[in-house]
């Protein structure tokens, strides 16, 4: 049998910022994960990250993903891949399945002095009439069609749940090149972040806030799909019902720690909703009722990524410290640094302790937009009163942010200062007025929430320009004409391309300028071909 | 302490009882349901009476479904649900392959 | 809280709950108490559905012969489960003539207790089975034995004893027994004292600490058992399979899925955690064994392994009595991994006994008192 | 080959292996050697992988990630194998599965 200092299950940002931790450390370390590729659900997530520089804000996951496996390897891990641990057994032994693929097809046990379970997260799932039908998928199953096969999940899509997945996710599938055909949710309420919600909202997704899906239509498969309104006990409401031609429902209603593993172990177990549902009771750093057997990422509690790594990270060093690979005074500056990062991420709105809660003011006393937790997207009357709002002489950044989310790049983007968040990374952006704007757009591509748009209200005599940020095919040409849709995706004026940025510092993020009537300055922020 | 003759109520039927519940075996709400009015009361025993999670998948899919089944049959929270135990392999694995160890 | 009955049973295993429904078939009252959270979570749900005659101590033939006659043909009917019984013979294995010695020496006792089992060859083997491997080179054969669901079955008698109004409490661990005036009386938990005239102690293992607190000591240990489950397959074969060698034993259930338990030699000396949890090696080398016997499913995916521990008697042989001792005081234990197939009948014989002072069955050879020294 | 992305706006041209060929119930198709056997089908747009056992009812891919076990068929003679996680090589045979067989009656 194989020893180890440190065994981690699970490739994900979470086992790969723990392998890489303790490896520099001087523990061996060996690292197992099921799948071909590494990286988790990171190589799925295509959209910029939030947060702040140490968070690697306003990078793409899948990019994450490959910097932590470069790290990792650096460090000295040695990462299994196609390698299936089937089950923990006491004594902190595994069981691991090599792939004959990729290795000799056998049966390994390996032993740890530690071991680090970060198996992350399941799709939760919601049972309706016919939910068994060929052409209902989890969104995760759709974000691996797609993002790691290159395969359509379908051409028309009905999507369930509006929390991060839902929305990041529904946006992956026009990205595709997918028709989504509505968002629904059973909540009154919107889950996820506002940001992700309008720029979905904006390409002309319609939101149906406290509906349901009632039935999945089809014989072999799914053909349409009914969805009704509910009343305040989740019941439908009769009468409500409304059908949709699609051929795909995709479920996006939470995730639960994917915990088998540590059930096995015998460790302490609780059902913690707060948590996401059966996890390890565990220690600020991780670890479990079981000495050195540690729980990291999704697996001991649903959080983002970003949150992952940190709590990653926290579980490689203890348990270097544990087993002597570290003095304590290192240790508890490391261990703080993190705390610290991980305190950072737990701020705002979207906070743990502020789960279910509906918050109606901003920290900054304004009152959050109702409109966009319910139909998606922020209402003229309710937009101006934001900070990053302003109506200017000449080009500037319109910053759509209304929510206290924990996310700064737009700061540290604009190289003249224009854009101000302070050191609460939670605080609202101000856009200075006036605005030194030299129309350079690097703020625009750095806002994961694609939130910030370049506004010219004097572009020419009668006519405004509207920056916007476009990450769809086609791209469109100068020249071409179209409508600009208003924030809840309708048509509101003409428009015409005026020009097109694409540069690597942008990462994909293509600045779409449009030409629209003067008063639709503050109104038009999409762009749609006709 | 556990009393497994405490009255939960008659067992209503329901509009929704035919929905399947495990994808795998096939078992249903309404079963899930009757199941809890004839005694089971945890979710070892709802598995091991009904086989739901007990398939391919081994409950990966359904355990937090039924889990929510019978905390509403019984009037408790799901977190309350006496939960059912892992067992490995955690994935399906064919008799050859785990039959075939390396050299210790 | 009812703390009074005619009969206070401890453990809701099968044992317990058989004896607790036919108890209560007869009018009587009785409360069940559990020391885990589920019912049936000992050796009950954790043994691999045997109801099998052929290979048993020919102290426990009489009781389990009785069993398959009188119990287990309509237990399905009685209890409103399916306990998917099926009575189509049990083949024990040999592949050398070590093994042939083991099965015939096996089969002449059970033939002198009146058990119509017979050794059979190679080729008679392959006619009942055909898809073992050619290695085996003959077997007993038992037509009357099979095997059932140990879950349904164990869930159905609690069942069907809770709507005849027998009161289980389960996460209610006895600590101890308590006689009156020389009689039993008062069983102690943690939360409150019950009260009987009548109880019985059916708690596996668990059974030795509260017998030996009054004073009756049953030699037996906790010992590890492990099995294994496949996916459902094509339904193949019916019978019940062993080996003279016990390195594997099992069936194909109704679901299409195989159980299979076996042995890695190490069971006796696996640290003792609080939930018998399975050993890394076991799901291997059982597969090893299985495949021998059966090279047709190597393909099949095995999908969980579990493990239990069996309360495993010196002389091997469940103990089913009444203490004379301490009147009222009765004792189901040291089924040493039978519990399943006799269980039914155990509980059956013990609620006569306690109802009527007499047996259907012969229970005698299966007293506590019986258990000399060597020499 | 109707549901292949054949260029991601972020993502770019998808990096695939070579086109192999395999059957579904006999029927010739082709895939990208590699891909999941799953991926391969959903692109040629068939959505139905196995009938239940019990119910006879059609599934298909539910996870795509190897856990829920939906999307299983008869792969090269196996039942039950997880088309989702499952490579897809030249030659492959692969059936729509019935309950745990290859015959339509085992479901009846």
């Amino acid at each position: 049998m194989k020893r180890y200092n440190l065994i981690v299950v699970g490739a994900g940002p979470a086992g790969l910022c723990a392998g890489i931790e303790a490896a520099k450390r001087g523990m061996s370390v060996i690292l197992f994960d099921e799948n071909e590729k590494p990286g988790g659900q990171l190589f799925k997530q295509i959209h910029k990250f939030f947060g702040s520089k140490e968070h690697k804000a306003k990078i793409r996951g899948f990019k994450i993903g490959e910097q932590l496996l470069q790290e990792a390897s650096a460090a000295g891990v040695e990462v299994k891949l196609n390698a299936t641990v089937t089950g923990l057994y006491p004594d902190k032994e595994i069981m691991v399945m090599h792939d004959g693929k990729m290795h000799d097809g056998k049966m390994h046990h390996y032993k740890g002095d530690s071991i680090i379970i970060a198996t992350g997260a399941a799709e939760n799932m919601v049972p309706f009439e016919n939910w068994t039908l060929p052409g209902v998928i989890g969104a995760g199953a759709a974000q691996t069609l797609m993002n790691l096969h290159g395969v359509k999940p379908g051409n028309r899509i009905l999507m369930l749940g509006s929390g991060n997945v839902g929305l990041v996710v529904s946006f992956q599938l026009l990205q595709a090149g997918c028709e989504v055909a509505a968002l629904v949710d059973a909540a009154p309420r919107i889950g996820g972040y506002g940001v992700h919600a309008a720029k979905v909202a904006r390409t002309g997704v319609p939101f149906y806030l406290s509906h349901t899906i009632i039935k999945a239509e089809g014989t072999d498969h799914v053909t349409g799909v009914v969805i009704g309104k509910v009343d305040d006990h989740f019941k439908t409401i009769p009468g409500t019902e409304k059908h949709f031609d699609v051929d795909t429902i995709c479920i996006a209603v939470g995730l639960s720690p994917m915990s088998q593993l540590l059930k096995m172990s015998g460790c302490s177990m609780e059902d913690n909703p707060r948590r996401g549902g059966e996890v390890p009771v565990v220690d600020e750093y991780g670890e479990t009722s079981v000495p050195l057997l540690f729980a990291a990422g999704d697996v001991s509690g649903i959080e983002e990524a970003s949150s992952a790594m940190i709590k990653g990270r926290m579980a490689g060093i203890r348990a270097a410290y544990e087993l002597g690979f570290c003095k304590e005074n290192e240790t508890e500056n490391s261990l703080e640094k993190c705390a610290a990062d991980l305190g950072s991420l737990r701020q705002g709105m979207f906070a743990p302790g502020n789960k279910g809660k509906l918050i109606e003011k901003t920290e900054e006393g304004i009152p959050v937009s109702m409109n966009l937790l319910t139909n998606g997207f922020v209402a003229e009357d309710e937009i101006v009163h934001f900070p990053g709002v302003t109506s200017q002489k000449g080009i500037h950044p319109v910053i759509e942010c209304t929510q206290n989310i924990p996310c700064n790049p737009c700061q540290d983007a604009c190289v003249k200062h224009c854009i101000k968040i302070g050191s609460h990374i939670t605080s609202l952006p101000v856009v200075e007025n006036p605005a030194p704007c030299t129309g350079c757009g690097l703020c625009v591509a750095s806002c994961s929430g694609q939130a910030i748009f370049l506004v010219n209200e004097n572009y020419e005599p009668g006519f405004a320009s509207v920056t916007i940020p476009y990450e769809f095919l086609p791209l469109p040409g100068k020249g071409d004409k179209g409508k600009g849709l208003g924030r809840d995706g309708k048509p509101v004026c003409d428009a015409e391309i005026v020009d097109i940025k694409s540069i690597p510092a942008f990462d994909h993020t293509n600045l779409v300028t449009m030409k629209v009537p003067a008063e639709f300055a503050m109104k038009a922020r999409f762009f749609k071909a006709v | 302490m556990n009393d497994r003759l405490r009255d939960i109520g008659p067992f209503v039927p329901g509009g929704d009882d035919d929905l399947i519940i495990c994808r795998c075996e096939e078992v249903t709400k309404g079963e899930i349901r009757q199941a809890v009015h004839e005694g089971m009361f945890t979710m070892p025993e709802i598995r091991r009476y009904l086989r739901c999670g007990m398939g391919l998948c081994q409950g990966q899919t359904c355990a937090r479904l039924v889990k929510g089944i019978v905390a509403a049959e019984l009037h408790i929270a799901s977190s309350e649900v006496e939960p059912a135990s892992s067992r490995g392999p955690v994935r399906p694995t064919e008799m050859s392959t785990l039959g075939n160890e390396e050299e210790a | 809280m009812k703390t009074t009955a005619d009969v206070i049973v401890i453990g809701a295993g099968i044992v317990g709950c058989s004896t607790a429904y036919y108890l209560a078939k007869k009018g009587m009252s009785v409360i069940v108490l559990e020391g885990s959270n589920y019912i049936g979570n000992g050796g009950s749900s954790r043994n691999g559905g045997g109801v099998r005659q052929s290979g048993r101590n020919p102290k426990e033939l009489p009781l389990m012969i009785w069993g398959v006659k009188n119990i287990w043909p309509s237990l399905s009917e009685e209890l409103g489960v399916d306990t998917e019984y099926k009575q189509k013979g049990n083949l024990r294995l040999g592949k050398t003539d070590r093994h042939l010695e083991i099965l015939t020496k096996l089969t002449d006792n059970a033939v002198k207790c009146g058990l119509d089992v017979k050794m059979i060859n190679a080729s008679e083997v392959k006619e009942i089975n055909p898809y073992l491997s050619d290695e085996v080179i003959g077997a007993s054969w038992c037509a009357t034995d099979g095997h059932a669901n140990p879950l349904t079955t164990t869930l159905g008698f609690y069942k069907k004893a809770r709507e005849l109004g027998v009161q289980f409490y389960t996460d209610c661990s006895v600590t101890m027994l308590h006689t009156v005036s020389g009689k039993i009386r008062q069983v102690i938990t943690p939360e409150a004292v019950f009260e009987s005239d009548n109880v019985v102690v059916a708690a596996g293992f668990e059974s030795k600490t509260l017998l030996d607190g009054v004073g009756i000591n049953i030699p037996m240990s906790k010992v590890k058992l492990e099995c294994l489950v496949t996916e459902a397959e094509p339904q193949m074969f019916e019978q019940m399979l062993g080996t003279a060698d016990a390195d594997f034993y099992g069936h194909q259930t109704k679901h299409g899925s195989f159980v299979f338990g076996g042995h890695t030699g190490y069971e006796r000396y696996a640290i003792d955690y609080a939930n018998p949890c399975s050993s890394s090696s076991f799901a291997s080398c059982a597969s090893r064994g299985i495949m021998k016997y059966f090279p047709i499913l190597k393909d099949a995916k095995i999908v969980r392994a579990w493990a239990g521990f069996m309360d495993e008697c010196a002389d091997q042989v469940a103990t089913v009595s009444k203490i004379d001792e301490i009147p009222g005081l009765y004792v189901e234990c040291s089924f040493t991994g039978h519990g399943f197939g006799i269980g039914p009948a155990a509980g059956y014989n013990t609620a006569e006994l306690i109802a009527t002072g007499k047996t259907p069955a012969d229970i005698q050879p299966l007293r506590y008192d019986r258990f000399k020294t060597a020499i | 080959m109707q549901n292949r992305i054949t260029e991601h706006p972020i993502l770019g041209m998808p990096q695939k292996g070579r086109v192999v060929s395999f059957t579904l119930d006999g029927k010739v198709m082709e895939g990208y050697e590699g891909e999941p056997i799953a991926a391969a089908l959903k692109a040629a747009g068939i959505m139905i992988h196995r009938y239940t056992a019990k119910q006879h009812k059609p599934r298909g891919i539910f996870c795509a990630i190897g856990r829920c076990t939906d999307c299983v068929m008869i792969v090269d003679g196996k039942p039950n194998i997880r088309t989702c996680v499952t490579p897809l090589k030249e030659g492959m045979e692969v059936r729509t599965q019935y309950g745990c067989s290859a015959k339509k009656d085992d479901t009846l």
